[in-house]
């Protein structure tokens, strides 16, 4: 992963941020129903865009790590993981901020909210798998099984959950699109913010990738020297 | 203007959390300098004991 | 004989000589099932809901310990080892140990559901019959689940410690269908009322003894 | 020449930082034993392991039969029988049990029959319904041996075979080796010192800081094979 296309993306990020800030506070006009609150929601979707995306490309990372053995794909996945992790976090917090003033309640156990919950302890526990392993390819293995059945299971995930919201009687009706974007200049900044969470993702996953190939490399070079040692006869 | 205080948590949550990711990838990269360094210092010392003893072939 | 048969009568035979992991499956539900009764602020007849909920949280907690003690079995001697050198196929021998697991539990839940009916005053009855598949249906997705991760969890510094913690996320589904399926059925609702709820449980056994079978090479290996 | 049951090629081991093995080449032919001599911690253990498939080198490469041993199918790991350090016999299982449970999983047509052959082969019969968890370390150690050879397998991995073995074990083992051999299998075993086995069939290695080389016997350190008696057993 080139440092020149790293620095792009992060002056990219910096702009866009910058852009996606001043769409959603000054340019986009307040919604009429929900008033300030439902400017969180620029920011919320591009969160839970990136958690997703970043989940899949961890499963699917996990799959080819298990078929061509490529410590890469490892790192990819790892690095896929932790940063899904981090957005995931922030699709919940900005979840329940939003909730609770519109709502009337942090939580609610919509068939969304639920799947990204569910999603978030799968790889919470994935996290901590890799942090009580050492960095072995069997810990490798472990971490593609995990995220490969993490993914399987999803779409089960999401047909248990709906049917369990449809049938449980519902103390609030989530409105389907309650956050109807009803201005062509809400459109403009919901893209532009996808666009600067898109870049800050691309950024973070770039940077981590870059430092477990970087240890991954370093762990293969250590070995390198060790056993020129040895050849050496050297203890 | 009633709830700025959650938009607000909400906007100071994300940015908080992306910079704490952004400092704790820091330091673990500081920590991977430090690896860096430990296996510099080991290759010296290999280049160092092969200059000493030219007579047994040694790596690089 | 099949190396699957050859393994799941193994496990069986140790199971009879002492292996005690049903009667310790057994033993917890049990303790499960009382918690769950003295934790209710009052005591509640005929309530389909807590019964459920109680059977269910007795479900995750034995399938935990079950899967767990099965592949302890083969930890001792370093037999493990001695099973993966042998020329069997890995799946052969997750599905062995799976199998052993459903039953440690199938048994654990048959125990399970005589207390939820004397604790929870229901009637011995069809209703009852009726959540029979579907608590076996659960416990299938549970060993396969299970099995799968424990061989991880095993390996980790954490050890057993991290099994629930990686399984039950991955349970959720099975879960929230079982827990709505065995009210529904305890409150009298016909096997179609529930026959949605069957098929997710269906699909997430597929999907976990398939992924299983696919995986369990990549967790057991040693290298 | 038939091909080699055995390729190792720069074969090297890292525990950590600290090397168990060091570019090891070695080779051996069918029908051929090799003895691998060195004290505790000298990497034999490793070196069964990584012939065996349970373990990856750090470098290099091990051929068995020609297969990688990262990549041995089924039909590989059934030509290989491993006596490990650790027995891989179920504590709770009579020694019967066990050898026809592994008979089982090596696909022998009868298991009980051969359960029952390798009962006798290593003087267990008597013992036969014996828990293992009640039998001595020396016994279980026999039926180790007997687990690890009960398919005939092609290639032979011992892992000191004469540890913890009394005088009778000891020739039994020996006789086991010689009869393995005679048959047209491999054999590599690790021990502590040269066993009184007679033939030309074998070399003697010594592995020491993660070398292999021929042995050379510091003292009078070899006994010869006596008609059908072991006389003694030397260890370092």
């Amino acid at each position: 992963m080139n440092r020149n296309i790293r620095t792009i993306v992060a002056a990219a990020t910096f702009i866009l941020m910058i852009a996606a800030l001043f769409m959603v506070f000054d340019y986009a006009p307040t919604e009429a129903d929900q008033g300030i609150v439902q400017r969180i929601f620029y920011f919320h979707v591009p969160c839970a865009w990136v958690a997703f995306a970043s989940f899949g490309i961890a499963a699917l990372s996990g799959i080819l790590y298990l078929w061509l053995g490529d410590r890469i794909w490892d790192d990819l996945e790892y690095a896929a993981a932790e940063t899904g992790m981090v957005f995931c976090t922030l699709v919940l917090v900005t979840g329940s901020l939003w909730a609770k003033p519109i709502w009337g309640t942090w939580w609610t156990w919509d068939s969304r909210l639920t799947t990204t919950f569910i999603l978030w302890l799968m790889y919470g526990g994935y996290m901590m798998m890799r942090a009580s392993a050492d960095d072995t390819a069997q810990t490798a293995r472990f971490g593609a099984v995990i995220a490969i059945v993490a993914a399987a299971d999803v779409p089960v995930v999401i047909a248990s959950v709906r049917l369990w919201r449809t049938i449980h009687p519902a103390v609030i009706v989530t409105k389907e699109g309650g956050h109807g974007l009803e201005d062509p200049r809400m459109v403009a900044a919901l893209l532009v913010s996808l666009a600067a969470f898109t870049a800050l993702y691309g950024w973070l996953l770039m940077l981590r990738f870059a430092q477990l190939r970087a240890r991954t490399r370093l762990g293969a070079l250590a070995r390198e020297i060790a056993l020129a040692y040895a050849a050496a006869g050297d203890d | 203007m009633e709830h700025l205080g959650f938009l607000f948590a909400a906007y100071a949550i994300i940015f908080s959390v992306i910079f704490v990711y952004v400092v704790f990838l820091w330091r673990r990269q500081a920590a991977l300098d430090a690896e860096v360094s430990a296996l510099e210092a080991r290759l010296h010392a290999l280049k160092d004991a092969a200059s000493k003893s030219e007579a047994s072939p040694r790596p690089k | 004989m099949s190396p699957f048969a050859a393994v799941l009568r193994k496990d069986l035979r140790l199971e009879l000589r002492g292996g005690n992991s049903t009667l310790s499956l057994v033993a917890l539900s049990l303790m499960v099932m009382a918690v769950m009764v003295f934790t209710q602020a009052e005591a509640k007849s005929h309530d389909a809901e807590s019964a459920a909920a109680a059977i269910w949280i007795a479900m995750v907690f034995s399938g935990v310990i079950g899967a767990t003690r099965v592949l302890t079995a083969e930890r001792e001697n370093g037999c493990i080892r001695g099973l993966l050198l042998c020329p069997i196929d890995p799946a052969g021998l997750y599905a062995a140990k799976l199998c052993a697991a459903f039953i440690f539990m199938a048994i654990a839940e048959a125990a399970a559901m005589l207390m939820m009916v004397l604790f929870f005053n229901l009637d011995f009855g069809v209703p009852l019959l009726r959540t029979a598949p579907i608590l076996m249906l659960g416990a299938l997705g549970f060993a396969a689940a299970a099995t799968l991760l424990a061989a991880i969890s095993s390996r980790t510094r954490a050890g057993d410690m991290i099994l629930p913690i990686l399984a039950v996320p991955i349970y959720v589904p099975a879960l929230i269908a079982g827990v709505r399926a065995t009210a529904a059925a305890l409150g009298g609702a016909p096997m179609g009322a529930i026959a949605q709820w069957l098929k997710i449980m269906v699909a997430f056994d597929i999907l976990l003894v398939t992924a299983g079978c696919l995986l369990f090479e990549y967790a057991a290996r040693e290298d | 020449m038939s091909a080699p049951v055995v390729e190792t090629h720069k074969l090297s081991m890292l525990y950590g930082q600290s090397p168990v093995l060091r570019e090891i080449d070695f080779k051996l032919l069918p029908g051929y034993g090799a003895f691998v001599i060195g004290g505790n911690g000298a990497g034999k253990s490793t070196l069964l392991r990584i012939l065996a498939g349970m373990a990856a080198p750090t470098a290099g490469g091990a051929l068995i039969f020609g297969r990688d041993t990262r990549r041995m199918s089924a039909r590989y790991r059934r030509r290989i029988g491993m006596m490990a350090h650790q027995s891989f016999l179920y504590p709770n299982l009579t020694a019967r049990e066990n050898l026809e449970f592994y008979a089982a999983l090596y696909g022998l047509p009868e298991p009980r029959v051969s359960a029952e052959t390798w009962l006798d082969k290593v003087g267990m019969a008597q013992f036969a319904d014996a828990r293992v968890r009640a039998v001595s370390r020396g016994m279980e150690q026999r039926l180790s041996a007997a687990r690890a050879l009960i398919a005939d397998p092609l290639l032979v991995l011992l892992d000191e075979p004469f540890a913890s073995l009394d005088s009778d074990g000891a020739a039994i083992m020996a006789r086991l080796i010689r009869e393995a051999l005679d048959r047209g299998a491999s054999v590599v075993a690790a021990m502590h010192g040269v066993p009184a086995i007679a033939g030309t069939d074998f070399q003697v290695f010594e592995l020491a800081r993660g070398h292999l080389g021929p042995f050379t016997p510091k003292e009078e350190e070899t006994t010869a094979w006596t008609g059908a008696r072991i006389r003694s057993l030397l260890h370092r």
